[in-house]
């Protein structure tokens, strides 16, 4: 009756052996350092990485329609004979740059000049390569006014029919909407400190724990660490970070995803452009966990047992069973899941 | 001034068995049977009720010709999610309130003689939140326009991406977006009708894409929370923002429609869209083909599971505690 | 020598009878009679002519990206059996119509609402009907911000290449870069009293000139009326007026419309897309005229004879050689060609 | 307060053979040998002035790289156009002073290496404006570009149409960018330098579509004279209305680039989306080739008209008003 589970997490081909973290005394706190790693302020960005490993770099600026958005990076790159497109969030190192880039949120336009060089990537068959860190898109009236669902849509869109390699790296934060929009791809990469997420886990906690206080519960239900997202699927490879974490060896953690960009690179340009798009699609086709049930279903919904029952279907080491309910259940109340998608 | 916005949350009181309701548009108090009569909008002022799934499909569509597909898709629980209350309790608990497996309706209707693909949200159920299950009938509706060669239709109402089912549920933008792009590069038409709210990763997604974007007046569409927006940035918010009204003076809505007129609104869109027997040109790959309903529903009979229509028809109540704007 | 003097101009197949006209006693007078009329506020716009001819019509909003253009409107239009698409500019009809629609000039967001209606009936194979009204595109600093340059031209860009038909057809006043945005089609065809522009005369006086009064003698000068157009080649095809103008009769002058954009998307749905496209851009590609000459250039330019030589090619019975000179010349003085295009 | 604009009127005294020129950037007085010598680029405060194509070929190209193309285009009058002066008595003026027959030359270079399809406009000649001269040798550019499988570079320098054609000066928008389009589909590079003025017709054509679009820093870019934003509008213009650097924040320009560096940043882009020799995916339809320079020259033979570089060494002199944004 099962019929999917976890998508294609299970059986999903390109894998390190990343471990999730190992700190089961207090899992919570684990995660919730992961999170504080993914958004260290001195964690390397775009623009660090491409200068780390590339030989070569042009940037690129605009959208042609409305701006420059300081907030997402775009340009050519080389690494060694291997020429590409980068597209990727840039946060700011200090106050000042953090003022200018929008902390690294980008408005609609800066989606739009990313659609606009990856059109660009197609035309001239170069594949693409995305960094993604974003604590998500812009939220303000600004950024709604001006369209940011709608450059959100047509950036995954495009991406998920593009005819060029595509390898999306979650650099640090993966932040819901505004993250998913430049990281669709062939394959996807995250960093071990890096981390994905539907929502913030602040939002998260704010809707179900009606306070942000519980945002290390949050991201410990969200598994939104590297490790859970390469076990749901959604990753298919970590790349380990070296030391304390990125932000303590730019050097050596630029040095590991070039490798592993000219890998991927390498292998994905192997294939022909009809079954890598084909193979894109099948990826996010098989991504979400649902049962198709033949029970009669008009106002006799499925029996509490029955959802036990698919939930016992997990693995029950896999998933940590014991996750702490802060509280007493708020019987049919039931807030939605938006805050930020 | 930050315009006060609606809460998502359905209060004890969203689905009782009153028999009036009072509308949020101009305060008047609405005997419910006339109310449904008139599809739940107001007959003093307009104001748009939220509609549940089944009566909606029963605006649009011709009497007797919706087939439900994929009736028997449910929710399952991947990340183990629970907070004040484990996910699977609370997808029980919307079933057995509204008598729904999952928040979306999808299947093969007609409007106005014309054949369509057809998924309706329903916001009643857990905030209409797209996690698997909306995702997969979103697709499984487009890719069957595709091969069938009909018109997609997709009546939105939703709070946005499921939070209990994590970055899956993320992952159903891009699903169902790259399923709307096939669509779309079949050259076969795309109507989004946006309704009460459609916010998030539903509006990021296939809802703001449609070749034609419609939206029922004074909805709520939107992609951040209201409370991030203005509190994050510290801004006030504009008149009317988030509102249908603010959407299509800002172009992302090309018409707003009446919820009476939707079906033929619709009806006129596909008439203009709905490819043309293939002539000599009509020969180019990719190029449209004649639909022949019979033969694909035929197709489709193995798929069909359970009851035509497994949806109780009486309205399962919505939330409305929506101020105008 | 002379290789193509008047492009297509002289050959054109589609032309129907009109004359110049034929106010020989005063023909600046005449022209400038042209040009009031083409600008009578009593002109029927797009949606007038759309709301008379067609058997259905569905107006589109918006450009998906920043906002709905008033000055622009589009739409889905039927006339009997034959479903297009319609993209025209909108003046109003009174002074508050006007301010909404900004006295018909479109801002970049018109021009690519326009565009996205373009790609929507190349996705639908829905031909396309243009209606040309326009002083010029919308010249203020917010229309230079969002690109009004870039968006004329990727309109024109699109329908030089858009698989399907274009009829473009100017209507009143075909004022420059903002009209030819929207006017690159399989036929061209204008009515009586419209004029046709690369600049507007008080624009052309004022450069020329000097002073915007002298913006009769600059209409004459730029041969913007229908008849001269279609001498040019510009235009293939004028559609004489009812009564005093277009403005006395709205329903006969639709009528006529209506019977020319049928008789021309019946002609032009027969021929396929490929030959379609390419007669387009041949049509294009042969507009403007020029010399070849095989003289050595360096530093010995062509003599002031052979400028007369060229000028003598020319049909003098078509042109009026009697321009009169309102100054005297000015010397090397040289004026660029430059206010709205 | 509005912003003063310079005039696009060359005074008498544009074309002088001083020893002099005063920097509008700075108000230092330069040695012309020297400013020549600083390819006309201020030494002090960095002010570009204009350069003549002939001196802009010299900047971009590999040295004895270029071979003129069309170089016997000249103008006609199809209007019998005139104003204050017959438009050949203009165009005969033109030429003399500048030794070219009109306001572009094109043909095929170098840079780099890289053999190019390149078309450079001169505003010494009738403001850079575009005629059907103009338009026809950018189209040939665009088109000897698509043919040979080479990149495209168009360096701008134009008031906008030229008035004294009437509608044929509009058409060449048209003609222009339908060259350019086809050039994109087949998936080759086109590269637009943008130089001090790029405005008009040819801004709003050919010049505002490059697959990577360059300006040299202060340039006056935009569509609308200033006069017509400022006065039919009568608003104020935002501080460096159209000038390079507000075109950049506003998302037309991709890089700006100092005079010394443009080739050099040409031949980098150049690196990145010159089309790759074919390899398996390559034998789609429409996919690139290899480019075999030799024998496209040699196709190209027999449309060799005249010399080699008909255009004199010397600059031709600029009008330089411009005071600094
Ligand atoms: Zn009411
Ligand atoms: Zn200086």
């Amino acid at each position: 009756m099962v019929d999917r589970l976890l998508g294609r997490g299970r059986d999903a081909e390109h894998r390190t052996a990343a471990a999730p973290p190992s700190d089961a005394a207090d899992p919570k706190r684990a995660v919730w350092s992961r999170v504080q790693l993914a958004r260290n302020q001195r964690r390397p960005r775009t623009l660090e990485f491409v200068a780390a490993m590339a030989d070569e770099f042009v940037e690129l600026h605009g959208d042609r329609a409305f701006g420059d958005d300081a907030a997402m990076v775009v340009g050519l790159a080389r690494i060694e004979d291997r020429r590409f497109v980068v597209v990727g969030q840039q946060k700011g190192a200090d106050t000042n740059e953090n003022i200018r880039r929008n902390f690294g949120m980008p408005h609609p336009e800066g989606y739009r000049k990313a659609i606009r060089v990856m059109e660009l990537a197609e035309r001239f068959r170069l594949p693409i390569v995305t960094f993604v860190d974003v604590p998500g898109a812009h939220p303000g009236p600004e950024s709604e006014e001006r369209g940011i669902a709608e450059a959100i849509a047509r950036s995954i869109g495009l991406m998920s029919r593009i005819r060029t390699p595509i390898v999306a790296i979650i650099t640090g934060e993966g932040g819901s909407g505004g993250a998913i929009a430049i990281a669709v791809g062939d394959v996807v990469i995250a960093l071990e400190n890096a981390v994905y997420s539907v929502i913030s886990p602040e939002g998260c906690a704010a809707i179900l724990w009606r306070t942000a206080d519980e945002a290390p519960t949050a991201a410990l239900a969200m598994k939104m660490t590297a490790a859970d997202q390469l076990a749901l699927g959604v990753v298919d490879l970590v790349v380990p970070e070296p030391g304390d974490g990125a932000h303590t060896d730019h050097a050596e953690t630029a040095r590991r995803l070039r490798a592993i960009i000219i890998e991927q690179l390498d292998r994905l340009s192997a294939i022909s452009l009809e079954s890598l798009v084909e193979a894109r699609y099948r990826r996010y086709r098989s991504l979400g966990a649902y049962t198709e049930t033949t029970e009669a279903p008009v106002a006799a919904p499925p029996s509490r047992g029955l959802a036990d029952r698919v939930r016992d279907l997990l693995d029950p080491g896999r998933w940590p069973a014991g996750v702490q309910v802060p509280g007493p259940g708020r019987g049919r109340d039931e807030p939605p899941a938006r805050e930020e998608v | 001034m930050p315009i006060k916005l609606p809460s998502f949350r359905p209060r004890k009181d969203a689905y009782p068995p009153d028999l009036w309701t009072r509308c949020p548009g101009c305060s008047e108090m609405l005997f419910n049977k006339q109310l449904d009569k008139a599809n739940r909008v107001c007959p003093s002022c307009n104001h748009h009720f939220r509609l549940s799934a089944a009566a909606r499909l029963e605006v649009l569509l011709d009497p007797g010709s919706f087939r439900e597909l994929d009736a028997g898709l449910q929710s399952v629980d991947p990340l183990g999610f629970v907070d004040q209350k484990a996910y699977p309790d609370r997808v029980v608990a919307a079933q057995v309130a509204t008598g729904m497996r999952d928040a979306a309706i999808r299947g093969i209707g007609a409007i106005e003689g014309t054949t369509v693909s057809i998924c309706v949200m329903d916001f009643g159920f857990m905030g209409g939140s797209m996690g698997a299950v909306v995702g997969e009938k979103v697709t499984r509706a487009a890719e069957d326009a595709t091969s069938g060669r009909m018109p997609l239709i997709v009546v939105s109402a939703s709070g946005g991406a499921r939070m209990q089912e994590g970055t899956l549920a993320l992952m159903q933008l891009a699903k169902t977006v790259a399923a709307v792009e096939r669509l779309r590069a079949a050259g076969l038409p795309f109507i989004s009708l946006m309704t009460d709210p459609t916010t998030g990763g539903v509006f990021a997604s296939y809802a703001v894409l449609g070749d034609v974007n419609l939206a029922e007046p004074n909805a709520l569409i939107g992609f951040a929370g209201a409370r991030v927006s203005a509190g994050t940035i510290a801004q006030e918010l504009p008149p009317g923002f988030q509102r249908t009204e603010f959407l299509f003076s800002h172009g992302f809505v090309d018409r707003i429609v009446q919820r009476a007129e939707a079906r033929a609104e619709i009806a006129a869109l596909l008439r203009f869209l709905v490819p043309a027997p293939a002539g000599a040109e009509g020969a180019d790959e990719g190029g449209p083909t004649l639909f022949r309903p019979m033969s694909f529903l035929s197709s489709l009979a193995d798929r069909m599971i359970g009851e035509p229509d497994p949806v109780p028809a009486a309205g399962t109540g919505q939330s409305e505690e929506s101020p105008r704007g």
